[in-house]
This record gives structure tokens, C-alpha cells and sequence, in this order.
């Protein structure tokens, strides 16, 4: 079973990235669950993704320890790494995140953002960068059955800079390693 | 050939209310529930069918009222405070024996509570929020797959018994995304009888359920909200009062074996029972598993069909059990109707009122302490 | 009764509750004679009422008919027709039961412009309950839960049903029942939302408590204060004040809401919808 | 010929007042009654108004 | 000068309303509880105090809520379809602790049921109406002369315990005309506790109840139906949740000992006892004084707080007891409440859902069938 | 900020929850200068809201607030200004809370003209709940539950507020502040019910769905589609089709609610009822 | 125990019969309850008032075999005489129950309406006429107890035409025994 | 003097887009900036506008 959290903040695409990530492994046959936090009452503003995968049936679909966290802001980085399993991978933005310190865990600093920007043309592409740098680090599904996810999801005609800014996550992520 | 997706239990609901043959939905948004009125505002004209967002949920209670008495199967979603304001209208489709489903996804109350959040405090609610003696069918799902195949259960029982059926989810439940795998065998449909010549609308059936005629076809029968004889006109008759709200109770209780749904894990040889529900459940499932790791013989019965209570079979259940932990995620509502059945020594609560779920370690503890 | 109108009705359920001298029972006869004159199939004609003594009315009338809660005959209604559009739909509603615990249900049905026709029994009372005031009830009456004069400010119910989206507003009473016929089938023959607020004497709840008199001396009020739309348009302002003005109000042709939901429907099947 | 049903009848007195011939009048019952069939014009109104449909107006 | 006069159930509980100081009402007519806003709308100017009907039952409540944060003792009179209606907006006051008394008085349910009739079929409603997890306090008069009594209790209570109260009374009781004697002493009045200096509108008392300062006197605090910490601004965290859930509870569970109101007849060596309430309770007394005059040893709990429910003393006074009666006019609701406590086998139901007052008669029958 | 305004805020609860560029501030902004201006009493101030983004601001306000539940902020005002007329009562809601749920709330108040004082804050959707339809929704709009264009009829709340029997009416947009704040202060100061209508951007669950850029792009909306009553009144109906006119829009001078009944009380204790 | 029903039709002052009868038994120091049937919903036209006077407390309020029954239409009589107790005092308005026949009591028939129409000059008294009519039959409470129970009741400037009723009525009741 | 409480400003653009002067613009953090206080003509609309109180123009 791995347990993956994906956190920043509202806009930020986290539980896009969450359900493509959650879909990938469903086409992989595995068991999945995918949960998020709301703000008050449903006003968009959620911040938090979860999902779960394994082989088995799911029976509590929270996170208690993840082994793999994404924090694209220092916020979510200090609130979401403290309570890790031994050998978590946390991948952190480094756009925003600043000197991020852990006490147990593995931390890849990515500049997320900043290659979202800098590479695709836009920032908005820094979730997809980011499951490429998760997938990239973990190997939580297959590389090619992410990509198929990621083209059933986003929209028509964003296909070719989603798929890229995937790669620049793969490269970034495997390089880091 | 079988569809396999990702989508939340909301999204499952909304399918499953399709795939039942559910063709009219009259709402008000609320959250947690607002996905399955935006997936059937969607969905609804691709099939022919209807959507309606009425002005408040009092409104979409009576629009489905009178799409249902128009033929249509119908429903409405809501949590907390709208299913609160449906009651009266509940109570009428009680009485009236109009077939609908009334989605609750529970969130933290009282009042405006915790919107966000999820609890399992509207179970005694479902049962007893409306004024006056009536029986209730309410069913509980605990997946995303569930929430798909319960709710067809939910409208086919709607038609079957000609009452309002409760479909209580919750927020997690509603909320999560997992696995929903629409099967290629077209699921079994049950519609509402139509009467045979000269029956009358509010005459039972041997079964106790009458036959409903749809409006529009010439049978030009009266439909009310006052206590009416087989006719369906208003009477003041003590007897005839009697024998309608004994028939309302009696209709499902004399059914109880087309209702009753639960589902049973290690149970043959638990002499610690979980009764849950819900989400609370699958935490429960986990417990179970924890609990036989550690070689204490747990069980789980997890209740599907809520209401009208299945006293029965947890007598049976728990007949040769040491002792019955009701996890659930209120201040101890199953717990009291478990109580009423097994008494009060060998029960024992697992209750979570924060508005968090429950956790299987919580439940486990609770067995550990028991158990040792 | 006359033959021809003994269809209409459940012969069996009458004779009917009301008092002696209520008006209820000219406004039903009035909307029957509407509908024997439209020639409307019963079989496809739904009549859908609230709770009070005018919604006692949809038991009387040989249709599919439902008596629902206080209040919600419109929101049954709005269910039905937007499911049938098919069927006739005519709603029968008292004062307290459209605007005051169903007020939100009429001006939003009023604002959808659905396809119902709906007649306000008005009789400026709660007349089932024995008497309380209404949100048509005249400032300075007695009700018996305004002992002391009544203090609030009544709703011009045709006013608010225009300004809430309505497209076709009448009033009549039930003194001038032949008008009252030939508006009733005009709001039925609209296709939109059509509102007639039919004037009634409630001679028991509402007369007895204000010395108005027997039933024929409220009619007789209704002769005296009422003015036609025609002669009113001739009057300067002064001179209609006190006056209350009956026959079409307002009429104006606008989108229906179930023949938009059809388009919906039409456009997102490709036409194969239905 | 204005038939009247004394069944139906709950003597509001509306037709009495209203008819334009003044030839209805109540009984001792308090039922309505034609009191000279002959002046009836068969103008319909009694039968219009009379809330208990009580009232037939037959026009010869 | 004591004052002595017949007037109806409904009447009296209007005057003890007044004699509480209740100065605001609002309301909607419903059968059969309309006399109590018109004898208010006539007396409440007489001492400046303010009457409004309102456009229906959940402005009603609105608008009793507005006017008790205002610093009236204020309240509301319906029966079952507006007591439905109420519900929302009663856990709302349950949440933000606002002082009300809400009147039921019962009549035959489900839907519009028989509106003329008597039934006592709302009282798991009174308890269960509104979503979500709260306490509730519930009393029931049996006779003219109580109604004006409990009716100042009730008040009393409200203001107290900061929460809305319901005085479940029935068309038996509130439409009977009896002897009604006003004492020439002023009754115990309780007002809401104001807050001390730097006290916070939400912190509870060592008691679990709160301060609640009046509007316009410059404390400028906040009401909401969120969850809310002591200052009463809306919180997401859990561990408020609970504590206010839990406190919503005990403080009144942990004072019943002020809520706790019963009689008795012949109990102390009853062999059979039975359970009732309001006007059942009237026949149960007097199936107790033919069963007595027969020989048999029958007596009578009669249950004036009926919610928290007194389970502590039923299970107190039946411990030697053979055999429970529950009298009561619906298809089991105390029943089941006293099933909880005493187990299945030692409890029996005597019921009547035909909307017909229950007889002496047929208690009587029931410990006479048992008794042989 | 402006440190007179400073008093009127809960600052501890600043900043608040709304999202960047939401028009909510700009009108609580208005009502508290307004407040300022008028030089209120804030210890007999009571702020009323119902539930939706907007109804957040009595949170924020430092008055006696009460967030009540969706659509009743009006009737807890109606029992507070009833119970306690020396309060200033000022009630903010939301489109959606004041005319869909609470609808009959609004048109209730209205009739009786009491003394409150509602600002309506539309923003054309229900913000809270992510983006289904209101009832001012606009036709052929994109909501969630209106993923095919919106086919219902908004209403004119300004309109339904008159026929209803408010004696103050005006409309506002979050563009024309100065405007804003000088009829929220003209609402508060006329006795009798008023009603300002705010027109605010929601540029997350309105404007987003339907494409109108961000939060200025949709205030440049509101300054090129709006026209003042002066200048409308010179206009001839055609010109004026689309154009949405802002100012005060109606005013008449009626018995109120609360002043009425004090009379009452006067009258039947021969004036020693307080 | 005195079990005592007053029927007719809506609008006859049944109600109000049973009320000041009620009312007299309280100035009395009796123990009294007193009923009444409600048609559909509050409008008027109850038809039935049931009046129960004791020495000691009144538990159940509704009457089972009434000691005194009055009857002033067909209909009421035909309903309510049907269970009687053994010496029961029947009173019927003769304007109106034409050849009534008991199985068990003792009738008692007076032109209650048509006296109180010829007498007091309105049929509006016909229900004070037939209390003193039960007053007279029945004893049930003093003369004068009753005459001050009725003067509370009645419209101010109607005092004397009732008391005339009232007597009326005395006479009637005491004649026919 | 015009001042920007940055821990307020959520980068709306509204100040930016009206201020007639054209004299504010978003930094990088998105937050309100004023480029020039001497342009500044006092008119208040930045304030007035501002849905998160985060603006104060002091008139000197
Ligand atoms: C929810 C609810 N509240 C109150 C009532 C009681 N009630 C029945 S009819 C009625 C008012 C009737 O007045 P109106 O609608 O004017 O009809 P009328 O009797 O005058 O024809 C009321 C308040 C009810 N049945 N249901
Ligand atoms: C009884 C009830 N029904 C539904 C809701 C869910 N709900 C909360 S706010 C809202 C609508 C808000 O829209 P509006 O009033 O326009 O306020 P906005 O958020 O747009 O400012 C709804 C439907 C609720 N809280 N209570
Ligand atoms: S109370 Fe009034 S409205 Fe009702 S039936 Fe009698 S006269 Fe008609
Ligand atoms: S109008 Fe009808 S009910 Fe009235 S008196 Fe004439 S016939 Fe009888
Ligand atoms: S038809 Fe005309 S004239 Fe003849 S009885 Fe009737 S009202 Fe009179
Ligand atoms: S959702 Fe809309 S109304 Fe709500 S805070 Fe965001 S921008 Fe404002
Ligand atoms: S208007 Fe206010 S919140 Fe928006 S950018 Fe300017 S300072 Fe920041
Ligand atoms: S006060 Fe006027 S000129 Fe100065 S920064 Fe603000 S908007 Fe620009
Ligand atoms: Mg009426
Ligand atoms: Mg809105």
C-alpha cells in the first residue's frame, strides 16, 4: 500500500493531480481511494489530495502516515511533513518552499513552478510537472500509464505542453535521485 | 461490456439513480450533496429525463411529489438543514404512498454545523423527523460502488413499497473517489404497480402495498395529505385511521425480507461484534482485520438497510457474542436501537462526534480493552 | 345540477363542506364552466390544491387530483407539468395558503413562467383555521389574531405575481361569475404562468368578525367596489381610489419554462430525447 | 324551468337577492323556491351564483 | 387574590406563558393550537409586549430566536406539519444556545392527518426532528391547571439551560376546558444569566451553561449556527466540535435533577406499573383506580419531563415492579424509549393510533389480561 | 485601514475568507463607511445575515451579529427590530439566501414596511456553494446546474421589492462605490423597509464558468452596463434594453411596521404599555 | 358524576351551552371538564359539547354513557341517544326532532327553538331556552347559580332577554316532569 | 500617503486596473505596490475598492 499526499494552495491543481494520479494506478489494475479537504462549505479552496494505492481492498481511505508527500508552499510543507513514515519521499517546490528541513524522510527540491514557467509557458502546468517529478521519484505507476491518464483528463488541446511539462517532471525527478 | 471509472460516491449515486430509471430530480444545492444535482443536471436531457433546481428543498420535495404521481421516478440530494426542511413533505409521501428517494449525504450538525465535514448524526432523523407514526426505509452505503448499487435497491424499494425511501450517505463516503464498476447486465428494475380495473389506489394489495395509477390516464383518483380510506378520500373514521397507520408500519415490516441488507465479516465466530455503517464501517473492517492479527476474534455486521431497524437478525447476530461495539460517528444513535434490542450490559459504544471519521485503531482500542 | 357539468364533478362527494353563502363553491363552478368551455380532456387535466377551505376544492372535481400540504401546490404542480408537459395543470389556492406560507412557491413559479394556471381564492382570510388575517388581509379588519385592527399592509397579489415574472394576470369575484368564467379559460388558453385572483366571501370567518353582513351583502360589496380594467383606464387616479380593478390585468407572450427545458432536452439528444 | 335540488340547498340566500326577476325566495326549511316559474327569463344567474350547485337552469 | 376560571388547555398555557414573562410571540394558525396566539395577539399588548403572525412556521421561529437575543422571553405555538417545519431552525437554537419555548400541541399525524384529532405521536419528533446531534428538553401537561404550570417551568428551563424547549402538549388537553386556579403568589421566575465582566457568550459555566448577554448594551458578540469556540466565531477544529456537541448534552443530562419533573399514583407497592403521559395519563389514573378497586395492584408513572428521558427513574421504580405498561396514543414511541431501559420481556405496549383518545378501559384490559 | 473604520471591524477576524478580487469587501466596505457617515450608535447596531459568502460579513462587523441559517436572516430581523425597535437593524444577504430559499422572507418584510435595512449582495449565482443558478441568475448564463445555458428568468429584485411593498428601493454596484455608500446610508436612515440591491463580482463561481476575466474586468462590466436614473429617465425605452439601471429607484413615505404597533399598545394601554 | 351532552348543529351554541353550564357547576365548587367535537380543521360548526361535573377530580374528560343528553336536531338525536345510561334524562327540541323514541331513559320533548323564537323574539336564545330546560329537568346545578353564569357570558345589552330565556326554559323543564 | 497592508492585499488587481493615476501595480509576491506616491492625486477610489481593507489613503 502507498500512501501519497498532495498539498498547496486553492488554484494550484492539487487534486487534479491527485485524481490523474489515483486513475493512473486504477488502469494499473490496483485498488485506489482519492480524498481532499474542502474549505468552508464547497467554495473551491481545497488544498489537500490523498490517494491511496494497493493491491488489496481500501478500508479507511485517510492518509495517517504517507510515504510520499508533494508540498508546492511552505504552508502545506510544514504542515503536512510532520508526521511521515520512515522512508517517505517528500518533493517540494522549490519555487516557494525555502530551506525546507525534515527530521525523517528523503526531500527532493524541484523548482516546480519555476520549470512550469520557464519550460511550458505557464505555471498552470506545475501540476502536471509535478506528477511527473512524483512519478519520476517513486515510480508509483508506470510512466506511460500516467501519460495516458494525464491525456484522458486535461483539455482538448493542452495535450502536447501537458505531456511535456510530464516529461520535464520525469527527467527532473529521476535526475534528483 | 462492464465500464470501469474513478468518480466519487456522489458521482456513483447520480449513476445509479440513471441506471434505476430515476427520469426526474428537483433540488437544492447543499454541500456535501451538490455533485449529484450538478451530475444529473448534466445527465438528465441526454436521457429525456428532467432537472429542476427549485427555490428551496421544501420545493424540490413537492416537485418530485408531483413528478412521481406524473409516472417519472424521481428523486432529490440534500444533507443537514435541507433534509431537516423536507420533513413535512417526507411525512406526506409517507402518508400520500408516493415512491421517491430522498438522498441525504450527512455532514456535522446541528444547524449549519461543520458543512465540510462528515457525520452519521441524521439516523434517528431518517427515522422520526417527520410529525406522526409512519414506517421508513432508509439504506446506508459504504463505497463508491455501493453508492451505485444501493441506490438502485433504493429506487426499486421506493416502487416496490410505494413509500419515500432514505438514501443516508455521508460525506466521505460521498466525497471519496474509488473504483466504480458499471456492470454490462442490465440491473433488475422494479416499477410501481398499476392498478388492475377497478382496484382503488389506496386499497392494499395482499402485500399491503397498493397499486399506483399514474396521472394522465384517465383514472381521475384524489391524492391527500389527510388520513383517507382506500378511495383516497379523507375520512374521519378511527378504524379507517387505525388500519392506515398500522398498514404504513406494516407494509415493511411484514417485507422484511425483500428490505434487509447487511453484510458480515468473520462474524461466525466473533465474540467481539462491530455493528457499523456507513464509513464508520469500512474503519470497522479495519479493526477487524488488526483485531484477528493480534488473535482477538472480531466480527463485523455492517448494516445496509438501516430502517426499519433489523432487530431480528441482530438478536440473531449477537445471540453468542460476549459483546457488541456499536462504532458509529454521532453521539449514539444505532447504539441506542442496538440497546433496545440487546440491552444495555452487553453493548458497548464507539463513538466519534467530532466531525472526523472514525479511526479502525479507535475501534480497536476499544475491543483491546474489552478484550483483556 | 346541470348535465353537462355533472362530469366534471364527483357527484358522490357532494354535497361539499363549505358554509352556507361561501364563495368557494361559485369559483369552482366557475372554473368547471371554464373548462367545459375549452373543451379540455379530462383525462389529460390535473387540478392540484394546498390546505385550507378553498383547497377542499380538488376533491370535488372529477380529475387527477391531489390535495397537498400548506402551501406547496405549486411546487407539486411545477413537478408534474415539467414531467407532463402533456397535462393541463391548474392549481387552486387560497389566500393564506399562496401568499403567505406558499408566497416563495408563487412568485418563483411566477418567475419561471411555467405553464400552470393558478387561481387565488381570495377571501382576505384564513378561513379554515376560523379566522386568523392573511396576507390579503385589509388594513384596519378584524382578524382573530388581530383584535385590535389589523396593522399590516395587504399584497396587491396581481402586482407581485407581474413583477415576479408572470404572464397573464387577472381578478374577478364571484359576483361577476360570467367574467370570472371567460378569464379562468383565458389564463388556462395562455401558455405561461397565468394567475386569476378570484374575490370570495368567507361570510363566517372573515364577515362575521368585520359586520359585513350575509353572503348576497358581500356580494353586494364586490358589485360596489370593483371597477372593470376598460372603465378604470377612463378614470383619472383620484377617482379610482378604494376601487379594487378586475377583468385581464396583464398579458404578455414569453418563453415557457417546460418548452425551454424541451429545447434543452432536443438540443443535447440531437432531437431523440423524448 | 329552474330546477331546484333541496338536498344541495344551504339557503344562503344568493339567488334570492341576485335574481333579477325577484322570484326565488326561501322556504320554511330555508330551501330556495321558485315562487312564479313563469317570469323566469332563464337568464342563468341563479344557476352562476348559487354556490352549492343547488341550482338548474333548463331553457326551454 | 387567587383567581379561579374554566377555560381551555390551550388558554392556560398562554397564561402561564404571561406569568413566565414571556412578552414576544410569533407564530403561524394551526389546528389545534391557533387559540394560544389568539389569546396572546389579544393579551400580549395589554403588557407592551409584541405579537406577530408570521408568514409561516420557519419565520415564526426566526423571529422568536431574533427576539429572544433581543432580551425577550420568547415563543412559538404550532402543531405536527409546522412542527416539521420548525425543525431546522429549533437545532439552530439548540447550537447557538438561544432560549425559546416551542409549543406542540399534537394531533393526528402523519402529513395533515387528522388535524381535529388527538394523537401523541411527535414525541420522538420533539426529540429527533432537527439533523445533527443536540439535548432536548421536552415536557408534557395533562390537564388544564398543569398547562399554565409547566408552561412557567418550561420558560424557566429555557432561560436556565439557554435552550429552546418543547412543551409537547395534545388536542386532548389543549382544547378541554377545566378549572384553571391562578395563585395570588408570583410564581419562580429564572432569567438567562447575563455575562460577568470578560465572561465570552459561548463558555460554559461550571454548570455547561453559558452567560447570554442581551443585544444593544455594547457586548457586540456573534451568533452563528456554525460549530463555535467560547466567543462564539465559527471553528473547524475537532476538538471544539466535540466539546460542543458533547456539552450540548450533558449539560443537560448532568442536571436533571432541575429538569426532572414526574407524579405518581399508587407506585410505591405496585406490582403493575404503568408508564403514561400527558391526557393518556389521565385514562392510566383512572384504569389505576379500577384496577385497585378490583384488587389488583396497578400504579402509575406518569412522565412530565419526557425528554432528557428519565431513564434512571424508570429503571429506579420498576425494578420491583412485574410487568410495564406504556400507555400512550402512538404506535410505541415512550414504548421504546422504556424498552431501552427495562429490556423487551418486562415491557408492554398499550397503544392507540386511531387518533381516539385511549380509554380507561382498554389500560385497564391490558392489566387485567396480564394480571390473570 | 482607515483607522476611523478600524472600530466597526472584528480585526482579529481579518483578513477574511473571500476570494481575491470577491466584490463582498467592496460592499461591506460601503456599508460600514455608510455606517460611519450616519454616525450609527454601534452598541444599538445589529448586523443580520443568512448563509452563502456573503452572509460571512456579520463575522467581521463589530456589532451584535447573528449568522443565521440560509434564507431566515430576515425573520430573525423582523423578531429583533419587532422585539427591540430602538436597535438600528441591518440585514446583508446574498442573492440566493435573500430570493430563492428566503424569498418569502423578503416579500414578507416588504409588506409589512419594517424597519430594516437588507443589501441584497448579487453576484448572479450561489457563491458558497460553488456556482449553481440563483434566482438572479441571468438567462443563457452557465451555472453547474446549468451546464447548457440558463433558460429560467431572473428576477428584478427592485421590482419584486416594490410590488411587495418596500417603501426604499435602489441598486448599487461595487464599481460605484461613493454611490454605494451614500444609498446604503439613505436606506438605513428612511424608516420603513429598504432594500439596496449590491451588484458584486464573483469571479470564482460566476465569473470563472462564464468567462468574464477577473475581478476588475468584471467591475468594467458594472461601469459600462449600468446607467443612472437621471440619465435613464432621459432616455426612450429602447436605448435603455440592456442596460441595468443603478441609483435610487423608488421612495415613499408609509406607515411602519413597529411604529404601528406601538400604537396598538399605546391604544390598548392607554399608554402605559413600555 | 353527572355526564352531560349538549348536541345539535353549527351555530346553535352548544358550545357555549356547555361552557356556562360548565362554568356554573365551577361557581358551584364542583369538579367540571368540558369537551367539545371539532369538525375538519377549526372552522366553526362543531356540533357537540360535553360537560362532566363531580365531587372529585375528573380523570378521563370524554363522556361514555351520558346521565343527561340534549338533542336539538334529528341528526344529534339519532347519534347520541344510542348508549344511554339506565335513568338518563333525554331533552329534544321539539321544533325539530319530530316523534322521537327511546329504548332506555326518560324523553323529554319542549319547542325549545320555536318558544325561544315566539318568547324572546329570536331563535338565537334557543340555546340558553334549553339550559333552563336541562336546569329544569335535571337539577343539575342551582337556578341561580346558572342565571349568574349566563349574565357572565352574554353580550352586554342582551342580559335580559337571556334571563328570559332562561326562565322560559325553567318553566318548560319543570312543567313536563 | 498611500499604504498597503500586504498581509490583507490578495493581489486582486481591482486598485491596479482603476487607480487614475495608473501608479499601483502587483510585485512579485502579488502584492499591491504604489510606484509612484508623488503622482498620487489622493482620490480615495483605491481604498474605497479594495475588498480586503488592505489600502489606506492618508490625505496630508
Ligand atoms: C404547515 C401548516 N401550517 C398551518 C396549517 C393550518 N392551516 C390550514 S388551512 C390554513 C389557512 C387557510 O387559509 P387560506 O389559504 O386563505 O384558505 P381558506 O381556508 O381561507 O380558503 C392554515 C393556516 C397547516 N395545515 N399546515
Ligand atoms: C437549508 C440550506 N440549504 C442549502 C444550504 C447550502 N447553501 C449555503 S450558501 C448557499 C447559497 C449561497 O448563495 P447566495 O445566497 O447567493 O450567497 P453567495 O455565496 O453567493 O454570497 C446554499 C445553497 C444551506 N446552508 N442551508
Ligand atoms: S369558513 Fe369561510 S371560506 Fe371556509 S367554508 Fe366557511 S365561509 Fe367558506
Ligand atoms: S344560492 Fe343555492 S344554496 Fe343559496 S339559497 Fe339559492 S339555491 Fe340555496
Ligand atoms: S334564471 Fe334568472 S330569472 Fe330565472 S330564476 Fe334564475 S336568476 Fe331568476
Ligand atoms: S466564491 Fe465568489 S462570492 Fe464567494 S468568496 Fe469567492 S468570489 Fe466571493
Ligand atoms: S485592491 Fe486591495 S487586495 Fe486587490 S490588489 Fe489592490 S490592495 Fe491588493
Ligand atoms: S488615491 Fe487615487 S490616485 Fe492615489 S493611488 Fe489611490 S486610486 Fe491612485
Ligand atoms: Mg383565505
Ligand atoms: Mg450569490
Amino acid at each position: 500500500m502507498r500512501e501519497i499526499l498532495l498539498s498547496g494552495s486553492g488554484g494550484q491543481g492539487m487534486i487534479l493531480a491527485g485524481i490523474i494520479l489515483a486513475e493512473a494506478a486504477l488502469r494499473e489494475g490496483k485498488e485506489v481511494v482519492q480524498t481532499q479537504s474542502y474549505g468552508p462549505e464547497a467554495r473551491g479552496g481545497a488544498s489537500k489530495a490523498e490517494v491511496i494505492i494497493a493491491n488489496k481492498k481500501i478500508s479507511f481511505p485517510h492518509i495517517e502516515k504517507p510515504d510520499v508527500v508533494l508540498a508546492m508552499t511552505e504552508e502545506a510543507f510544514n504542515k503536512y511533513t510532520k508526521c511521515l513514515k520512515e522512508n517517505a519521499a517528500v518533493i517540494v517546490d522549490s519555487t516557494y518552499v525555502k530551506n525546507p528541513t525534515l527530521t525523517r524522510g528523503d526531500l527532493h527540491e524541484v523548482p516546480i513552478t519555476a520549470l512550469a514557467e520557464k519550460e511550458v509557458g505557464s505555471p498552470l502546468f506545475s501540476n502536471i510537472v509535478a506528477l511527473g517529478v512524483l512519478i519520476g521519484v517513486t515510480n508509483i505507476v508506470k510512466e506511460s500509464t500516467i501519460k495516458e491518464a494525464v491525456l484522458a483528463r486535461v483539455p482538448k488541446g493542452t495535450e502536447e505542453r501537458n505531456l511535456k511539462a510530464l516529461e520535464l517532471g520525469f527527467i527532473a525527478g529521476k535526475n534528483i535521485l | 461490456m462492464s465500464q470501469t471509472m474513478l468518480v466519487q460516491g456522489n458521482h456513483a449515486c447520480a449513476l445509479g439513480a440513471l441506471a434505476a430509471g430515476v427520469r426526474f430530480f428537483a433540488g437544492y444545492p447543499i454541500t456535501p450533496s451538490t455533485e449529484i444535482a450538478e451530475i444529473l443536471a448534466k445527465e438528465l436531457p441526454k436521457v429525456g429525463g428532467k432537472f429542476i433546481q427549485m427555490e428551496d428543498e421544501i420545493a424540490s420535495m413537492g416537485a418530485i411529489c408531483g413528478a412521481s404521481l406524473g409516472g417519472f421516478k424521481a428523486i432529490t440530494a440534500t444533507s443537514g438543514p435541507g433534509f431537516s426542511l423536507m420533513q413535512e413533505l417526507i411525512g406526506y409521501a409517507s402518508l400520500a404512498e408516493i415512491p421517491l428517494v430522498i438522498v441525504n449525504v450527512q455532514r456535522g450538525g446541528p444547524s449549519t454545523g461543520q458543512p465540510t465535514s462528515p457525520s452519521q448524526s441524521d439516523v434517528m432523523q431518517a427515522r422520526w423527523g417527520s410529525h406522526g407514526d409512519r414506517g421508513v426505509i432508509a439504506l446506508v452505503p459504504s463505497s463508491v460502488q455501493e453508492s451505485y448499487q444501493l441506490m438502485i435497491d433504493a429506487v426499486n424499494l421506493a416502487e416496490r413499497f410505494r413509500t419515500p425511501v432514505i438514501f443516508l450517505m455521508d460525506e466521505v463516503v460521498g466525497h471519496m473517489r474509488e473504483k466504480l464498476v458499471i456492470p454490462k447486465t442490465t440491473p433488475t428494475i422494479i416499477n410501481r404497480r398499476k392498478p388492475e380495473p377497478g382496484e382503488l389506489p389506496y386499497a392494499p394489495g395482499p402485500d399491503g402495498v397498493p397499486a399506483l395509477p399514474p396521472f394522465g390516464e384517465g383514472y381521475h383518483f384524489h391524492v391527500t395529505g389527510l388520513i383517507h380510506d382506500e378511495t383516497g378520500f379523507p375520512t374521519g373514521s378511527p378504524e379507517v385511521t387505525e388500519k392506515t397507520i398500522k398498514r404504513l408500519h406494516q407494509k415493511l415490516e411484514n417485507n422484511m425480507d425483500e428490505i434487509l441488507r447487511y453484510d458480515e465479516l468473520h462474524s461466525a465466530d466473533a465474540e467481539y461484534l462491530i455493528i457499523s455503517y456507513g464509513c464508520s464501517a469500512r474503519s470497522a473492517e479495519e479493526a477487524v482485520r488488526m483485531a484477528r492479527e493480534k488473535g482477538i476474534k472480531a466480527g463485523l455486521l455492517r448494516l445496509i438497510s438501516i430502517w426499519p431497524f433489523p432487530s431480528d437478525l441482530i438478536e440473531e447476530k449477537c445471540a453468542r457474542v460476549k459483546k457488541v461495539f456499536v462504532a458509529e460517528m454521532n453521539y449514539g444513535q444505532v447504539t441506542g436501537e442496538v440497546t433496545k434490542v440487546l440491552g444495555r450490559s452487553k453493548v458497548q459504544p464507539v463513538l466519534r462526534v467530532d466531525t472526523q471519521m472514525i479511526t479502525p485503531r479507535q475501534i480497536l482500542e476499544a475491543i483491546t480493552r474489552e478484550g483483556n | 345540477m346541470n348535465e353537462t357539468l355533472k362530469k366534471y364533478f364527483r357527484m358522490n362527494r357532494l354535497p361539499h363542506i363549505w358554509c352556507p353563502g361561501c364563495g368557494n363553491g361559485i369559483v369552482v363552478g366557475a372554473l368547471v364552466r371554464a373548462i367545459d368551455k375549452l373543451g379540455l380532456n379530462p383525462d389529460k387535466t390535473s387540478i392540484i390544491s394546498g390546505i385550507g377551505c378553498s383547497s377542499r376544492s380538488s376533491g370535488y372535481l372529477n380529475f387527477d387530483t391531489v390535495h397537498t400540504a400548506h402551501g406547496r401546490a405549486l411546487t407539486f404542480a411545477t413537478g408534474l407539468k415539467l414531467a407532463r408537459p402533456d397535462l393541463n395543470v391548474i392549481v387552486l389556492t387560497g389566500d393564506g395558503d399562496a401568499t403567505a406560507i406558499g408566497g416563495n412557491h408563487f412568485i418563483h413559479a411566477a418567475r419561471r413562467n411555467i405553464d400552470l394556471t393558478t387561481i387565488v381564492f381570495n377571501n382576505n382570510i384564513y378561513g379554515m383555521t376560523g379566522g386568523q388575517y392573511s396576507p390579503l388581509t385589509p388594513t384596519h379588519s378584524k382578524a382573530t389574531t388581530s383584535p385590535y385592527g389589523h396593522i399590516e399592509n395587504p399584497f396587491d397579489i396581481t402586482e407581485l405575481a407581474k413583477a415576479s415574472g408572470a404572464s397573464y394576470v387577472a381578478r374577478g369575484t364571484t359576483y361577476h361569475t360570467l367574467e370570472l368564467i371567460n378569464l379562468i379559460a383565458d389564463a388556462i388558453s395562455h401558455k405561461g404562468f397565468s394567475v386569476v385572483e378570484a374575490i370570495t366571501a368567507c361570510p363566517i370567518s372573515f364577515g362575521r368578525q368585520n359586520k359585513l353582513g350575509n353572503a348576497p351583502a358581500m356580494m353586494k360589496w364586490q358589485k360596489e367596489n370593483t371597477i372593470s380594467v376598460k372603465a378604470a383606464s377612463k378614470l383619472p387616479a383620484e377617482q379610482l381610489a378604494g376601487k379594487v380593478v378586475i377583468g385581464e390585468l396583464y398579458r404578455r407572450q414569453a418563453p415557457e419554462y417546460t418548452a425551454e427545458y424541451q429545447k434543452v432536452i432536443d438540443r443535447v439528444t440531437g432531437g431523440n430525447g423524448q | 324551468m329552474v330546477i331546484i335540488n333541496t338536498k344541495f340547498c344551504k339557503g344562503c340566500q344568493i339567488c334570492v337577492d341576485f335574481c333579477p326577476k325577484h322570484i326565488i325566495k326561501l322556504d320554511d326549511m330555508q330551501k330556495a323556491q321558485i315562487i312564479d316559474q313563469s317570469k323566469c327569463i332563464s337568464c342563468g344567474f341563479c344557476e352562476l351564483r348559487c354556490p352549492d350547485y343547488a341550482i338548474t337552469v333548463v331553457k326551454e
